[in-house]
């Protein structure tokens, strides 16, 4: 590797000593036959058509994004590219040919590198071993060759601009710095195709800066890249071409310079939305909500703040600023080692997710697939579960069809799309599942419902619903803390914005204060409080 | 794919046919002997401890736990029956007193699984040696067969005239309780979240840690339980009483297609599993198969209650694909 | 004290199994029915010495024209046997033939037996006399508890030392009651240089009695000699003790068949052992059965029957039939044997 | 591969050094609490009773860990991939059985008894494999069902047919008793067996692989690992491990029957999980396995030796396996605060 330092750059480490078989020269993207290309392809799952005659084409040196809402098939179309799924029907075409992939180690040897969309780490084992599992510089005797392993993605990481030891176990990562050794794992090796779901949706804006840095490197050196994101502006910012996807069908495909924000929305969900951030004004009453001093070691300290009746109060900051633990402290997840929380009045015992339950606190968690639900129990029982007290009957017996009814009403009142009620929640899309969540918090008739990245992973269409929700909520009494960060959504929401920084509460901000300047500069901890 | 044919690709209707193919063998094979009612008395009294330890192991396994050490705590409660009636206890106070002790062996693992974190399957094979080792610190090699008659004729007899156990008897007014709670019950929703995602079951406020604790304590005392009645049952108190008998017991629940991942299963598909096996067992025995041959009768029973909805799913997708590619299990995304 | 059954009669009477009623004394001097169904029910099935044991019981079965039978489990536990005993009883076998995992468990399912009209004679590992009709006993408890101990006395010699018992499982209750005998042996004023000084138990199992005795060796350096009444234990010790530098040294003695043992007699490791022949066990036992099952006796003390090459067999107390004196094997004689 | 790789001049990476906490010591060390652990134990008990540390009976604890030290370095492989194999006991007892068979009855030469055990077990091994990777099903359960099956049919084999010393060569059954330059033979195979699999597991890329799979199953998938094969390549490793146990029980006890090997297999898990295997996978090493092995053995040796009453022998036992997991998730405990206390020490 020493000898060969000045060819390796970001993306383009060559581990087996080979020159990178990138073309060099920069060809315009449009007269190239495409690197990858997917023709006609089709494919269910059960009676669901995830994709229906989709044709979508890579060529080098372009960055294609993939837009459409949630479960309209993005993630599919990536697992056919990947050689995860073949498709039904039509084929996967590399250079022109069809190409029949029996796996993932078939298409990565083509030549694509992929980001999915849910984490794909080996928590065990070192960042290191991580990023080239398979692929592992081997020394005499076909042994693995650590210190090699060690140094190139060593490299690799300062590239990116992240320090991270390589020699590290996964498991002590917080969600960004998993998400950057997934980066990390793509850019590993010799990709001509760079395909990547959603890789932006854990990151702060500095770092998915740097990783467009890397995208536009790539796309310079010739290789072909498809981005994937709920954030129509990431799309503007980096994409030249879109295609636009709904219901598994394509609906759209050109160039992102000519069209807008609006049109694009409106050709992912076939209709135009008005308000984004519905904020009604609500009247704001008594604090409900009061955490005073609140300490966890090692991930928040002396976090202090209250949340009014009506009030929508919004806790921004970097991701890994501690938001998440807050919330979990307050609902008694972990225990925190010092401070106190009170509803009303009422100091909540720590540690007790029951009595902060009883005491009215509702919280929807980030991750609504590993927190939120028990995938493969139906939505009636999810929506059931913090309801398992009010459901008993005289005889202390879950009344038959209780939990159907309990469901129908919250499943009426929040739209939710749905076949029955009796399916695994796990059938149901992204947007309809957080709506399950937030449907069975709001069961319990809470006075504080905490919200935790409420449209984490949600398309445009249902932001918007659950936005309006939320302000419904607001204007009907409830005090909300909402954890977020989307800026947008924070500062279309909130009544007032709380900024943490590095475990503490850098500032608060009033609504008119919040601008977009004030809360960055707050979470990158450029003011004090 | 229809209501219908979903459930009867269900296991457990799997289980009752498979039952139903058995009762036939064993009425056709083995005429009037298998028919009698003195047969379908050895049928049911044979799996009285398997029976009752069943039935709080199936809510352990549904909640994603394992407890291996239920037949020492059978054996240690044997022992320990047999010491205290050896130093002039009254039965009447001993019963009791196994139970509690049951109980505390149950309380044990349920502090290592759910205060320390450690894997129940660890622990438990761990409580596994310790309780039978106790039960021969107890009564080393003695065995205690002067228990009073009225305690051992309820072992051995029957329900009010008819052929049933008593002990089957005990076991069915227990079944109904344990099929309540866990299918009826906010308790038995619990223990079905938290078996198929922990997590998800604690931010929803369920207490899954002291869910957990108890249902180990429960288990520890109907373990005791099931100790007593064999002590009854076979007039005798040793130390080695029901060993091995975990595995047994295990792979009555899962034959009755509960999973070993936890989050899935029926009551009623492991009552069906045990009839099945003490059936099949015995109409085996009656034709004078030999016991090896019931060995491999009782492991293929195991491996078919896993490998069967495994492979037929695995056809069926084929089919339906066409194609006939196996797709590597992919993560779910929307 | 009744006559002399004939067992050359072989009349085919069609009497019902559960014919003799008359309690007490002698029952009409019968003969052995033909046709009989005759179970064996060791105590584990796969196990070499109740192969031999029960080959006895078949020949023995097949000589008074009856049907033979053996069932059983594979483990020892005592509740595996009360489910082929009810397995029997279902089958109205006329006989059945046990060597009892534990005493006690297996009582109330031989009583269910007994009322249904079968017989039950034991072997080898006795019940409570109340669930059987006769015990077979291979050798009296007494005779091979002081036996084994005067055995290893004669090999160590008069100046004495340290010695221990390999044992079986420590719930065998026929291993448990030879311990017994053995202990107050060693009471005895000519064993005064004589030192028990440990009881080990290796369960039966291969592995675990060859872990004990190293052990035992570890343990005690001195120690002098080792008796193990067990044929799995015995093998074991042997084993180990030859390979290791206590081979000679350390005496060993105790129950083990001629076969498994025939090359440690052979290269020193063992002087000599002591043992019945099991397949006469089984074959007394067969024919015990089957005139049990004829009604030619009923079990009371006093009877007599004929037992085929065995001659004329009588019942003694408790309703046992002593097999005779245990054989002694050394490097003398364990050429004539081959069992 | 590339020379390059080999070439390249340590850079004497400036984070190696700055970064050796206490934490990552005790990550790594396992292995070095392990033989703290026994070092303590050993001292403790010579001092005691001083015998202990005699020469043979140390040679007596090297060749009891021999099988089930070699059970413990096959079941780490299948641990390590998130499985289970409780079917080793079984294996090893049928394969005990057919080497006595195969010298019994048809003379087979020593070596390619060797090798029969291995490939009778490697066979089962594949079995399991087969059902778990194919079907991809829970492989506690589908080795629970193999146990009683494998069981069922050595059964059916022997008939109650007992195989003793006097059927087999000296030469073989002296395996058990010779020794080489003072260290008795029988070991050595386990050694062999350690060290094999402990190079392959850490330092091949099939062996991360293994690990990766444990780890996450899922995503070993997307990264391209064939995930079937090599999980398939584990119970057949597995099965090979315990065939050749089967072997070496033959040698070392002489008498076979069908119950060789009962419940050996909890002996191995136990082992295994002394040694820091996680039960769940993803972590842990053949050497961690080796020495937990190795620390039941001694224990149960010192048991024998300090004549403790040996009802007491399972008790302590099991409480001894209790207190050495509880001990290992204490010790995990005091890793995640660290690491969590770590991780505010590295913001500011
Ligand atoms: N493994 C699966 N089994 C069944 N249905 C699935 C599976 N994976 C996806 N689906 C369904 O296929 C459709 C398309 O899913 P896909 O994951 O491709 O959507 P997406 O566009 O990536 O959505 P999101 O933006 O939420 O990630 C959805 O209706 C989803 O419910
Ligand atoms: N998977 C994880 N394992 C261990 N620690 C983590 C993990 N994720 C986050 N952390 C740590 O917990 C603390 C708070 O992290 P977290 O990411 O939940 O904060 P947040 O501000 O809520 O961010 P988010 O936007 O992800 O909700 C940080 O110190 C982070 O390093
Ligand atoms: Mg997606
Ligand atoms: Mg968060």
């Amino acid at each position: 590797m020493t000898g060969s330092d000045s060819s390796v750059s970001i993306g383009f480490c060559c581990f087996e000593g080979e020159e990178p078989q990138i073309n060099q020269q920069s060809t315009p993207a449009e007269i190239t036959t495409p690197i990858i290309a997917l023709k006609g392809a089709s494919k269910s799952y059960g009676a669901v058509r995830a994709s229906r005659n989709v044709s979508i084409e890579l060529r080098a040196g372009e960055v294609r994004a993939l837009a459409g809402e949630n479960g309209a098939g993005k993630s599919t179309i990536v697992r056919m590219l990947a050689g995860v799924q073949r498709p039904d029907e039509g084929d996967v075409l590399v250079d022109g040919d069809v190409a029949a992939f029996h796996g993932p180690a078939d298409a990565r040897d083509v030549g694509v590198a992929v980001i999915y969309q849910e984490p794909t780490l080996f928590p065990d084992l070192s960042v290191a071993e991580n990023v080239m599992m398979g692929r592992h510089p081997l020394g005499s005797g076909r042994r693995i060759d650590f210190r090699a392993l060690n140094r190139t993605v060593k490299e690799l990481l300062d590239r990116l601009g992240v320090k991270l030891d390589p020699e590290q176990p996964v498991k002590g990562l917080s969600i960004a710095d998993q998400q950057i050794v997934e980066i990390a794992k793509a850019l590993s090796f010799d990709a001509r195709v760079l395909i990547m779901d959603e890789p932006t949706a854990a990151l702060s804006g500095h770092e998915v800066e740097r990783l467009f840095g890397v995208v536009r490197t790539l796309k310079e050196r010739g290789a072909a890249v498809l981005f994937i994101s709920h954030r129509l502006d990431e799309i503007f910012a980096i994409c030249d071409t879109v295609t636009v996807l709904r219901d598994g069908e394509v609906t759209h495909d050109g160039r992102t310079a000519d069209m807008d924000t609006d049109e694009l929305v409106r050709r992912m969900v076939g209709r135009e939305l008005s308000n984004l951030f519905p904020k009604l004004d609500a009247e704001i009453g008594q604090p409900v909500l009061k955490v005073e001093r609140l300490t966890r070691e090692g991930s928040f300290v002396d976090v202090s703040f209250e949340v009014r009746r009506g009030e929508i109060v919004a806790l921004a900051g970097l991701v890994g600023a501690g938001r998440s633990e807050v919330a979990r402290a307050i609902f008694g997840i972990d225990k925190p080692d010092a401070g106190t929380v009170t509803i009303d009045g009422v100091e909540l015992k720590p540690g007790s997710p029951t009595q902060a339950m009883k005491a009215g606190i509702g919280l929807v968690p980030e991750d609504r697939r590993q927190q939120g639900l028990v995938m493969e129990m139906s939505i009636e029982r999810n929506m059931g579960l913090t309801r398992l007290q009010a459901l008993r009957n005289r005889l202390g017996v879950i009344g038959l069809g209780s939990e159907a009814r309990n469901a129908s009403d919250w499943a009426t009142k929040l739209q939710l799309k749905f076949q029955k009620l009796s399916d695994p929640v796990g059938f149901l899309s992204g947007g309809n599942q957080q709506k399950v969540v937030l449907g069975k918090w709001l069961a319990t008739g809470p006075k504080v419902l905490i919200i935790d990245e409420p449209t984490r992973g949600i398309d445009v269409g249902t932001k918007a619903e659950v936005h309006r929700l939320m302000s419904e909520l607001a204007g009907d009494g409830l005090a909300v803390l909402m954890i977020s960060s989307e800026l947008p959504e924070v500062l279309g929401m909130a009544d007032r914005v709380l900024v943490m920084h590095e475990g503490r509460i850098a500032r608060e901000l009033s609504r008119a204060e919040a601008d977009e300047e004030n809360v960055v500069r707050a979470a990158t901890g450029q003011v004090a409080a | 794919m229809s209501e219908v044919k979903t459930r009867l690709a269900r296991w457990e209707t799997v289980t009752v046919f498979l039952l139903l193919v058995a009762i036939l063998y064993g009425a056709t094979t083995s005429g009037e002997d298998f028919l009698s009612g003195g047969n379908l008395n050895s049928i049911l009294s044979d799996i009285s401890e398997i029976a009752i330890i069943a039935l709080p192991l199936t809510l352990i396994i549904v909640a994603a736990e394992i407890d291996l050490s239920v037949a020492s705590v059978l054996g240690l409660t044997s022992a320990v029956m047999g010491y205290l009636w050896n130093h002039g206890w009254a039965m009447e106070m001993i019963i009791p007193a196994v139970l509690v002790m049951g109980a505390l062996a149950g309380a044990l693992n349920g502090v290592l699984v759910t205060r320390l974190g450690l894997p129940s399957l660890a622990v438990t094979i761990g409580t596994l040696a310790m309780y039978r080792g106790l039960a021969y610190v107890v009564l080393g090699d003695q065995a205690v067969a002067d228990f009073p008659q009225q305690f051992t004729d309820w072992g051995f007899g029957t329900f009010a005239g008819t052929q049933i156990p008593n002990p089957f008897v005990l076991f069915i007014v227990l079944a109904i309780v344990f099929g309540v709670v866990l299918h009826m019950t906010g308790i038995g929703r619990s223990i079905f979240a938290m078996g198929a995602n922990e997590e998800a079951a604690r931010f929803s406020g369920i207490r899954v840690k002291r869910i957990k604790f108890w249902l180990f304590v429960v288990t520890g005392a109907m373990a005791s339980l099931a100790g007593v009645v064999y002590a009854f049952r076979f007039a005798s108190a040793r130390a080695d009483n029901g060993v091995g008998l975990e595995l047994s017991v295990v792979a009555v629940v899962l034959l009755g297609g509960v999973s070993i991942f936890g989050g899935k299963g029926h009551l009623l598909g492991v009552i069906c599993a045990m009839l099945l096996l003490g059936t099949l067992r015995n109409a085996l025995t009656l034709n004078d198969v030999s016991a090896e041959v019931l060995t491999i009768v009782t492991g293929s029973l195991l491996l078919l209650s896993v490998l069967g909805p495994s492979v037929t799913a695995r056809v069926r997708e084929a089919l339906r694909r066409g194609r006939g590619v196996d797709p590597p299990p992919t993560p779910t995304t929307t | 004290a009744c006559g002399s059954t004939k067992e050359d009669t072989q009349k085919e009477a069609a009497a019902t199994p559960a014919a003799t009623e008359e309690g007490g004394a002698a029952a009409g001097g019968g003969e052995i029915k033909e046709g009989l169904k005759i179970a064996f029910l060791p105590k584990q099935i796969n196990n070499p010495y109740f192969t031999i044991s029960d080959k006895g019981g078949e020949d023995a079965v097949n000589a008074v024209k009856g049907e033979y039978k053996r069932v059983g489990p594979s483990d020892t536990a005592a509740s595996s046997q009360v489910s082929y005993i009810n397995t029997l009883t279902t089958q109205k076998q006329d006989a059945i033939v046990i060597s009892a995992n534990d005493a006690n468990a297996v009582v109330p399912a031989l009583q269910k037996a007994k009322a249904a009209g079968i017989k039950v004679v034991t072997y080898d590992s006795d019940t409570a006399p109340e669930g059987r009709d006769l015990f077979i006993n291979q050798a009296a408890a007494e005779d091979l508890g002081r036996s084994q101990v005067q055995l290893l006395a004669k090999q160590i010699g008069p100046e004495g030392g340290e010695i221990a018992i390999l044992s079986a499982t420590p719930n065998a209750t026929n291993q448990n009651t030879w311990i017994e005998f053995m202990e107050d042996e060693l009471k005895k004023p000519e064993y005064s240089k004589f030192k028990l000084v440990k009881i080990a138990y290796g369960n039966d199992d291969d592995q675990k009695s060859f872990e004990e005795t190293q052990g035992l060796l570890q343990a005690y350096p001195d120690l002098k000699g080792i008796i193990s009444p067990t044929t799995v234990g015995i093998a074991a010790a042997a084993r180990y003790l030859q390979g290791s530098d206590a081979k000679g040294k350390v005496k060993l003695t105790g129950l083990g068949t001629p076969n498994q043992l025939r090359d440690f007699v052979k290269d020193g490791t063992i002087e000599g052992f002591e043992l019945w022949d099991p397949g006469k066990l089984g074959y007394l036992a067969g024919y015990a059965a089957a005139a049990l099952a004829s009604g030619t006796i009923t079990g009371a003390e006093g009877e007599k029957f004929t037992a085929g090459d065995l001659g004329e067999r009588e019942v003694g107390k408790n309703g046992e039939v002593l097999l005779g004196p245990p054989t002694v094997f050394d490097a003398n004689n364990i050429d004539d044997f081959d069992f | 591969m590339s020379a390059s790789t080999q070439a390249a001049p340590t850079p004497a990476s400036p984070h190696t050094t700055e970064k050796t906490s206490w934490i990552d010591a005790v990550v790594r060390a396992r292995e070095v609490s392990l033989i703290g652990v026994l070092a303590v134990l050993v001292i403790a008990v010579s001092i005691a009773e001083p015998r202990f540390l005699n020469a043979q009976n140390l040679r007596d604890i090297l060749l009891n860990v021999t099988i089930v030290g070699l059970l413990a370095v096959g079941q780490t492989i299948v641990v390590i991939t998130r499985n289970i194999d409780l079917s080793v006991g079984s294996i090893l007892g049928i394969s005990a059985f057919a080497t006595g068979i195969m010298f019994a009855d048809h003379n087979v030469p020593i070596p390619l008894v060797f090798l029969g055990g291995i490939l009778f077990g490697a066979f089962f091994g594949l079995i399991n494999g087969v059902m778990v990777a194919w079907a991809r099903v829970p492989s506690l359960v589908i080795t629970l069902g193999t146990l009683y099956v494998i069981r069922g049919l050595d059964f059916a084999w022997a008939e109650g047919r007992q195989i003793n010393a006097a059927d087999m060569p000296d030469g073989f059954l002296s395996l058990a008793t010779t020794e080489v330059l003072g260290f008795p033979v029988l070991p050595i195979f386990t050694i062999a067996a350690m060290v094999l699999v402990g190079v392959a597991l850490g330092r091949s890329r099939m062996g991360r692989e293994l690990y990766a799979i444990g780890s996450n199953p899922d995503a070993a998938v997307l990264a391209g690992i064939r995930v079937s094969r090599r999980v398939l390549g584990a119970f057949v490793a597995s099965g090979a491990i315990a065939g050749l146990a089967g072997v070496l029980y033959a040698s070392r006890y002489g008498t076979l029957d069908a119950v060789a090997g009962t419940g050996i297999e909890l002996a191995a898990v136990s082992a295994v999980v002394v040694g820091g295997v996680a039960i769940f996978g993803g972590s842990g090493t053949v050497w961690g396995a080796a020495l937990g092995a190795l620390l039941l053995t001694t224990i149960r040796s010192a048991l024998v030796i300090l004549q403790i009453d040996p009802f007491w022998d399972q008790a302590i036992q099991g409480a001894l396996l209790l207190a050495a997991i509880g001990l290992d998730a204490y010790l995990a405990m005091r890793l995640a605060r660290e690491l969590r206390k770590r991780r505010s020490a590295n913001r500011v």
